[in-house]
């Protein structure tokens, strides 16, 4: 008996040793790695709106639920850039989730693929950048259409599917499409200002 | 005993994937790129050598009975360092490596050498151990990577070198493909075995 | 004299029958369908056949050869393999991708386990899924209509005035599965009392097509449809079918079972109007189907050995089929469902050994 | 009036050859300068000889006595001396202890041989007496000695008598030709059986591509008004095996390791059947047996009485010797039938054919592997996996084998005559129930 | 609760991401344990009792002890200020807990069933330090699965690997007679075969139910 507890002690001793090592490594990289976390975001918003100012860009939030995001062109924030959403989609294997970023008049400015678990070598290609190419020749398709022309080939749209991979692309496209379908909605039309419940800055 | 020896059986004759058949999730799960190879190949030296060295040192003060436990609780602790900055400043990485970087615990390679070398003996031999079944488990990923990627993908390290017009073989950067891969791999080293042998 | 009394245990005659005429027995029953593939899709469909055999036969020649064992191409096996292999490719793949695909049967699925009568999986059927995993670009786009016949199996009349061309240069398998999967959006939409037009417009397409479909048998059963190089001619499948049977190379007990639980899980599910609005007989006519269940889960290689172990490997070749018909992530799903219950065969054969006579009676 | 089938489950249809000799009526082979008589020609133990060389014998004579009462004793088959008691080669196999007999051509008859009129009215036992003393072992193949069947214990009563004229083997005709020239003395025989065994249900089996063999026993039936049914069996390969032919006729299981008196049947041979009329009515002993002396190396195919002791090479020559082909004796029927080294054994009391094959009859090839086509398992009328239990023979495990039931094996041959890769089982069959029953042994 | 997202769970672990097959995990034991048909079944029975076992107690551990909430039983118990994120410590945590509670079932198992413990105890050691058991933990974190969700998918997940090493120890049993080229034969043969195995679950990708 006694023994059991000598050892338990011993044991214990170690595992706290060792959470208080883990402790202060993790005071270093905690910082880091919401950093990194929010970057995801941040990049993918600052790809899906380039027109806008990074610095000056809101999310809109109802029911703590990121409806949409509204950019500015500067940090005065009197003329918006554009608009940004997440569009999502079961894919092939999994959820393809893309920020989308349009401009007033709901035409498409920018966008970006931020999670995705397709078949590598077949879905995704959404992400694939050809050698000498600087972004995905998947992703640049889509600048500068409406929601009205959002089609793959294979629906007779312009939208060149994958080869080997129309679902994902298939995914991608109309998960676009039904997200400006609703961010309409949501703004009551494009061109127009909208009328949010709730803003908050961001970065 | 010499050191070289100590440091190089790691890489052929007790290579860890090859000839001791161990770690083999990660092996399989990760080497479907060189990128992901070498990644996890390095943080797995890096916890293989960290656990070998504190191993060795406090092997004369760890009572026999729970010696497993406390050998585990170091590993962990090596494992989550590992975890937390490769978080940090390799997301990227961290990302595609998934739960196999937290998984580096269970390791067998890791615990069986802690076990099998480090409790019983000193230090700087337990680097060494450390640091060649490491690179010995880091070399065997990447060749495995290689052909994956190289076949599978038409590259390495992400930069395409096939030609244009060679379309990849898919099948090898899918769950089957690591399945067969290794399967070839292992028979082809029973073979050049058995033939400086005879 | 006295020398020369060959001592052996009994019995002292055998059946005429061997493993060498067994294969050519098959490959004879395969020409029709091989013909019939050439007469529909043309010459490259030839190319296909004859390049996959050459190279089922030379890859096993040459691993026999590097390795020193006995050549055993002349028992015929790998020809049946790379006919096979040929039937389960669309005509116009490029010529590497059959030499590919046989070379992976036998050097993967074949050889390494033993050769003739060791491999535990249906090795053309093998080379077939790593085809289609690997280039699946080739192995799923379908361009060359049947002669005298269109992709989809649809009346060229019925195209022109239904407005179908869209939707119509896939085959009959591929129609129905996106078809039915627009269908559904429809209905969803349908009760959630939204309205989207473009939808509906599209929704009365595809009931169109699929109405259709179900019109084609005559089509499905000559084989005037898109598709692999050898499966789509029921007819002449079925004609080498009966002269494997005549001959006693197959057993009904497979086929029969196959193709029955197909049936009647179509009848009971692949409808869009609840249970028992499918079309049975367009799915058993459809897709490879015929092929699969007479000529591959008939294998005896990689089938079980039992009475009731392959009745079961039967009913599992059909619902497999039928799940991923409908819900998974292909058109068809025959060759997956012959693949996976291959692996089931050692333990059918375990489980359903037949009562030793005399044993029943006991306890 | 039975509506079901009669037959069992497996079987195959070797092609017969039985036109070879069918038509041939029984021919009296004169008997040989010499013959030779294993001391052990049954199943059970050996007997012992009881006479010396030097001796003079007259055929009936007996030389070597029972020992035991799974046993039975033979007889001088001609009259003679004896010259020699010597180990010789033996058609089942291996060197056995055998008298040798030179014949002095006289064919004197033991004094005890005659015709008793009255033989119908003896009593059980005494029946049985007069077949053990007559040496008789079944004729069928399994030379089980017939005293023995005939005397089953009283908690096992049999209600059913099965004469079994099924012939099945391929090429044997030698039962054919009894029942289409001694019918009465078979239906005879037949009538003592059941006379001993007291049951009430005879039944005489024969396959239906032997009609005329049918006939005549239905007629022979009715004339000498007897209550038992001559039953036509469809041919089918093994009909003949008890097992089967109880389950075939009487749909009842014989269990696996049971004897079929444990349902309560008793299964005799025709030539067996016509042995005990002889035995019982004259005291004649078992000293010759129709053979079938057949086969394409065969000249003259014919359907020959011999002396039991009598050497193949003696018969084969009464049938106008072997063709240049020939590479195979057998002793028996091709599917059971023991192969020979040499022509000099002799024929013994289960010798129910001799066959001389050529290279095309046995279509002799080497093995391919077994591609598990299951047509051994369709065939087997044991219900057994031949294929399964020959793979594992092949690695060694006899304990996988045994599991997966290689006792209860027949050894009927049906499944190496119809595998197309000529997988030898019956061969590792044999094998393994000696590996096995030799574990069993020393386990317990 | 959703039976449906349940039966979508269970299907999924089971044939679509099948741990062995397309996640790679529990690879070990799968080669190491499929040479023969009992053993097999044993160690599948003890892998889908620990998994749903580890499922249920990680879980706990993790929303409990380790996540910032308001229930965590740190902040509670020390009335601290805010809630400690101690979520870096998961993995050491789960690695303990896992240990403990497989040491813990094992010594049950052996005092109230002997019978119990001699065709499922042998295995039970071998499982501690298994990556499957650790790696269903982590993946139920990854997936954010709720508690029965975690529990379903734990179980579910052990079922497949039983399937994936009862499928393959039937088919070892007969390639053990089989005349595979020396080289291949053992472990790499396995491999090939898993390789093979893992095509054909390949049939049940893209299910969509
Ligand atoms: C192993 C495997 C993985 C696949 N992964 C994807 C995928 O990630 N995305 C996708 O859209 N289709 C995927 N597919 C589906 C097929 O390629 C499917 O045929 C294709 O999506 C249909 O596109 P197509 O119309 O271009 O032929 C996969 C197929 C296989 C065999
Ligand atoms: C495969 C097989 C086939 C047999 N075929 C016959 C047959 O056709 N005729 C026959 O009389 N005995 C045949 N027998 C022998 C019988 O089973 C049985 O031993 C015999 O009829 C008993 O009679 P007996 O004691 O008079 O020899 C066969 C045995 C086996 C194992
Ligand atoms: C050890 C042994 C004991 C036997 N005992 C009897 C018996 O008591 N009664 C009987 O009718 N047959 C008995 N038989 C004979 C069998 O029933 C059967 O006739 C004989 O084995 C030959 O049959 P077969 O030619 O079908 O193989 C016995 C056979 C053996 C091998
Ligand atoms: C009726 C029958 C069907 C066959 N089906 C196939 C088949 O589907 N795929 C294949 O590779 N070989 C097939 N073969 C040939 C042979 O069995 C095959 O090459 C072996 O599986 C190789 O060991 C078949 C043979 C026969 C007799
Ligand atoms: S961790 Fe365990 S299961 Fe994995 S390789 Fe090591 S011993 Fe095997
Ligand atoms: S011994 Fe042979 S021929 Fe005679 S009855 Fe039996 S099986 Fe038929
Ligand atoms: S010899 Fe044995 S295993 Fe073969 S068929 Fe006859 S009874 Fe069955
Ligand atoms: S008949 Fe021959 S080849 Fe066919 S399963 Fe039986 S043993 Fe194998
Ligand atoms: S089981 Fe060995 S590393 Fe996963």
């Amino acid at each position: 008996m006694k023994e059991i507890f000598k050892l338990g002690g011993i044991l214990l001793l170690v595992t706290a040793l060792a959470s208080g090592a883990l402790s202060m490594v993790n005071k270093i990289t905690k910082p880091k790695i919401e950093e990194q976390k929010r970057l995801v975001v941040e990049r993918a918003l600052i790809a899906a709106l380039p027109t806008a100012d990074p610095k000056a860009i809101e999310k809109v939030i109802e029911n703590d639920e990121i409806l949409y995001y509204i950019g500015y062109t500067t940090q005065e924030k009197t003329d918006i850039a554009g608009y940004a959403f997440v569009a999502k989609k079961a894919g092939y294997s999994s959820v393809i989730e893309t920020m989308v970023g349009v401009d007033t008049t709901g035409k498409i400015i920018g966008i970006k693929v931020m999670e995705e678990k397709e078949t590598p070598g077949l879905g995704t290609k959404i992400e694939e950048i050809k050698y000498g190419e600087s972004a995905p020749w998947f992703q640049l398709q889509f600048i500068n259409r409406y929601a009205g022309e959002l089609a793959v080939d294979k629906d007779n749209g312009p939208i060149r599917s994958i080869t080997g991979a129309t679902i994902s692309s298939r995914a991608v496209t109309n998960s676009i499409k039904e997200g400006l379908e609703q961010l309409e909605k949501r703004l009551g039309g494009f061109k127009k200002q909208a009328n949010p419940t709730q803003t908050e800055q961001v970065s | 005993m010499s050191m070289m020896s100590e440091f190089s059986k790691g890489f052929y004759k007790e290579n860890p994937v090859f000839k001791l058949v161990l770690g083999l999730c990660p092996t399989l799960a990760v080497s479907n790129s060189v990128q992901n190879a070498i990644g996890m190949g390095v943080a797995a030296t890096f916890v293989l050598i960290m656990s070998n060295v504190i191993v060795s040192l406090i092997r004369k003060g760890v009572p026999k009975k729970i010696r497993i436990p406390i050998y585990i609780v170091v590993i962990a602790t090596f494992v989550t360092i590992v975890d937390l900055v490769m978080a940090g400043f390799a997301p990227a990485l961290h990302k595609s490596l998934g739960i196999f970087v937290p998984l580096i615990v269970v390791n067998c390679i890791i615990l069986g050498r802690a076990e099998a070398f480090a409790g019983k003996n000193p230090v700087f031999y337990s680097f060494l151990d450390g640091l060649g079944m490491g690179l010995g488990f880091t070399f065997a990923l990447t060749i495995i990577s290689i052909v994956r990627e190289l076949l599978g993908n038409g590259s390495l390290w992400g930069v395409p070198l096939m030609p244009p017009s060679f379309e990849p073989v898919l099948l090898l950067i899918l769950p089957p493909g690591a399945f067969l891969t290794l399967g070839l791999f292992l028979g082809f080293f029973n073979w050049l075995d058995a033939k400086r042998d005879a | 004299m006295e020398n020369r009394l060959v001592v052996s245990a009994s019995p002292h005659i055998a059946h005429k029958d061997s493993v060498k005429k067994i294969m050519f027995g098959v490959v004879i029953s395969l020409l029709p369908a091989a013909v019939g593939g050439v007469y529909f899709f043309g010459a490259k469909a030839a190319w296909v056949i004859v390049l996959a055999i050459l190279s089922a036969v030379i890859t096993e020649a040459l691993i026999e050869k590097l390795t020193k064992k006995p050549i055993t191409i002349a028992d015929g096996s790998a020809i049946v393999t790379g006919i096979l292999l040929a039937f389960n490719v669309p005509p116009e793949v490029p010529w590497w991708i059959p030499v590919i695909g046989s070379a992976f049967a036998i050097a993967i699925g074949k050889v390494p386990f033993g050769g003739l009568g060791y491999n535990p999986m249906n090795p053309a059927l093998l080379g077939r899924a790593f085809l289609l995993a690997s280039w699946p670009s080739h192995m799923t786009i379908f361009k060359t209509a049947p002669k005298d016949g269109s992709l989809s199996g649809i009346n060229l009349a019925a195209i022109k005035s239904y407005g179908l061309d869209a939707i119509t240069s896939a085959t009959p398998l591929n129609v129905f599965k996106t078809q039915r999967g627009i269908l559904f959006e429809w209905h969803d939409v349908l009760k959630s009392g939204m309205e989207n037009p473009a939808l509906q417009a599209k929704a009365d397409l595809a009931n169109n097509a699929i109405s259709q479909l179900s019109d084609s048998y005559a089509n499905l059963f000559w084989g005037r449809v898109g598709g692999c190089v050898g499966e789509t001619s029921v007819f002449l499948l079925l004609i080498g079918a009966l002269y494997l049977i005549y001959k006693r190379y197959i057993g009904l007990r497979i086929p029969l079972t196959y193709i029955g639980t197909v049936a009647v899980l179509t009848w009971l599910f692949a409808g869009t109007e609840g249970l028992f609005s499918g079309d049975p007989l367009f799915h058993v006519l459809s897709g490879g189907l015929i092929l699969g269940a007479f000529f591959m889960a008939t294998d005896m290689v990689t089938s079980p050995v039992t009475p009731k172990g392959r009745i079961w490997f039967g009913v599992g070749c059909g619902v497999i089929t039928v799940i991923i018909r409908l819900v998974g992530g292909y058109p068809e799903g025959v060759s997956y469902s012959i693949l996976l219950m291959n692996l089931t065969v050692p333990l059918l054969d375990r489980y359903t050994k037949p009562k030793t006579f005399g044993k029943v009676e006991q306890k | 009036m039975r509506l079901k089938k009669l037959t069992f489950k497996g079987g195959v249809h070797p092609p017969e050859y039985k036109e070879l000799a069918e038509d041939k009526a029984i021919e009296v082979m004169p008997a040989p300068e010499f013959v030779v008589i294993p001391i052990q020609q049954h199943i059970g133990a050996p007997a012992e000889p009881v006479v010396a060389v030097g001796d003079e014998v007259k055929i009936g004579d007996v030389i070597c006595q029972a020992k035991g009462f799974v046993s039975v004793p033979s007889h001088a088959t001609v009259s003679g001396t004896v010259k020699a008691i010597e180990p010789r080669p033996h058609p089942v196999g291996g060197n056995v202890l055998s008298i040798i007999i030179e014949n002095d051509g006289k064919d004197e008859w033991s004094p005890d041989v005659a015709f008793d009129e009255k033989y119908a009215e003896l009593d059980a036992d005494e029946m049985k007496k007069r077949i053990l003393n007559a040496g008789l072992a079944g004729m069928g193949g399994a030379t089980f000695p017939s005293h023995v069947k005939l005397s089953p214990p009283a908690d096992k009563p049999i209600d059913t008598f099965i004469l079994n004229g099924a012939e099945c083997e391929p090429y044997l005709t030698a039962d054919h030709r009894m029942m289409l020239e001694k019918t009465r003395d078979i239906l005879e025989g037949v009538k003592i059986i059941m006379k001993i065994l007291n049951c009430k249900n005879g039944y005489i089996a024969i396959e239906n591509n032997k009609p005329d063999a049918v006939r005549a026993m239905r007629q022979a039936v009715k004339e000498m008004k007897m209550d038992v049914e001559v039953v036509s069996l469809p041919v089918k390969y093994p009909q003949g095996a008890e097992k089967q032919l109880i389950k075939a006729i009487t749909n009842r299981n014989v269990p696996a390791g049971g004897l079929p008196m444990d349902v309560g049947c008793l299964v005799h041979n025709v030539g067996t059947a016509k042995a005990i009329y002889d035995a019982v009515s004259s005291k004649k002993p078992l000293i010759e047996r129709v053979v079938t002396v057949t086969g394409q190396g065969i000249k003259e195919p014919k359907n020959v009485l011999v002396r039991i002791g009598t050497p193949f090479e003696k018969v084969i020559e009464f049938c106008g010797g072997v063709t240049e082909n020939t590479i195979k004796i057998v002793n028996g029927g091709p599917m059971m039938g023991i192969a020979q080294f040499s022509m000099e054994v002799p024929v013994i009391k289960g010798t129910s054919g001799i066959l001389a094959l050529t290279d095309k009859e046995t279509g002799m090839r080497d093995p391919d592997p077994c591609i598990r086509c299951a047509r051994c398992v369709d065939v087997c009328p044991m219900n057994l996996l031949p294929n399964e239990m020959a793979r594992q023979i092949e690695y060694n495990n006899f304990d996988e084998a045994h599991q997966l039931g290689v006792l209860d094996c027949i050894e009927c041959g049906s499944c190496s005559f119809i595998c197309p890769s000529r997988i030898r089982h019956v061969h590792l069959f044999k094998y393994a129930k000696m590996e096995v029953t030799k574990k069993l042994k020393a386990r317990a | 609760m959703d039976l449906n997202h349940l039966f979508v769970i269970t299907i999924s672990a089971i044939f679509i991401n099948n741990f062995v097959l397309n996640r790679f995990l529990g690879i070990c034991p799968y080669i190491g344990v499929s040479k023969n048909m009992d053993s097999a079944v044993g160690m599948g029975m003890a892998v889908v009792f620990v998994m749903t076992l580890a499922s249920m107690v990680t879980w706990l551990i993790y929303d409990f002890m380790l996540k910032p909430t308001t229930s965590n039983i740190f902040y509670i118990i020390f009335s601290a200020k805010e809630p400690p994120d101690l979520t870096y410590l998961k993995t050491i945590a789960f690695i303990l807990v896992i240990a403990s509670l497989v040491q813990f079932v094992e010594m049950v198992v052996q005092k109230v069933s002997p019978t119990l413990y001699k065709s499922l105890g042998i295995y039970l050691p071998l499982i501690t330090t298994n990556c499957a058991i650790l790696g269903v933990a982590f993946l139920n974190l990854d997936e954010n699965f709720n508690f029965i969700e975690s529990i379903v998918n734990g179980f579910a997940a052990g079922v497949g690997f039983t399937l994936a090493l009862v499928l393959m120890a039937g088919i070892r049993e007969r390639l053990e007679l089989a005349p595979i080229p020396k080289p291949l034969r053992g472990v790499p043969i396995a491999f090939l075969m898993a390789g093979l195995m893992a095509i054909a679950f390949l049939g049940f990708s893209g299910l969509k139910l």
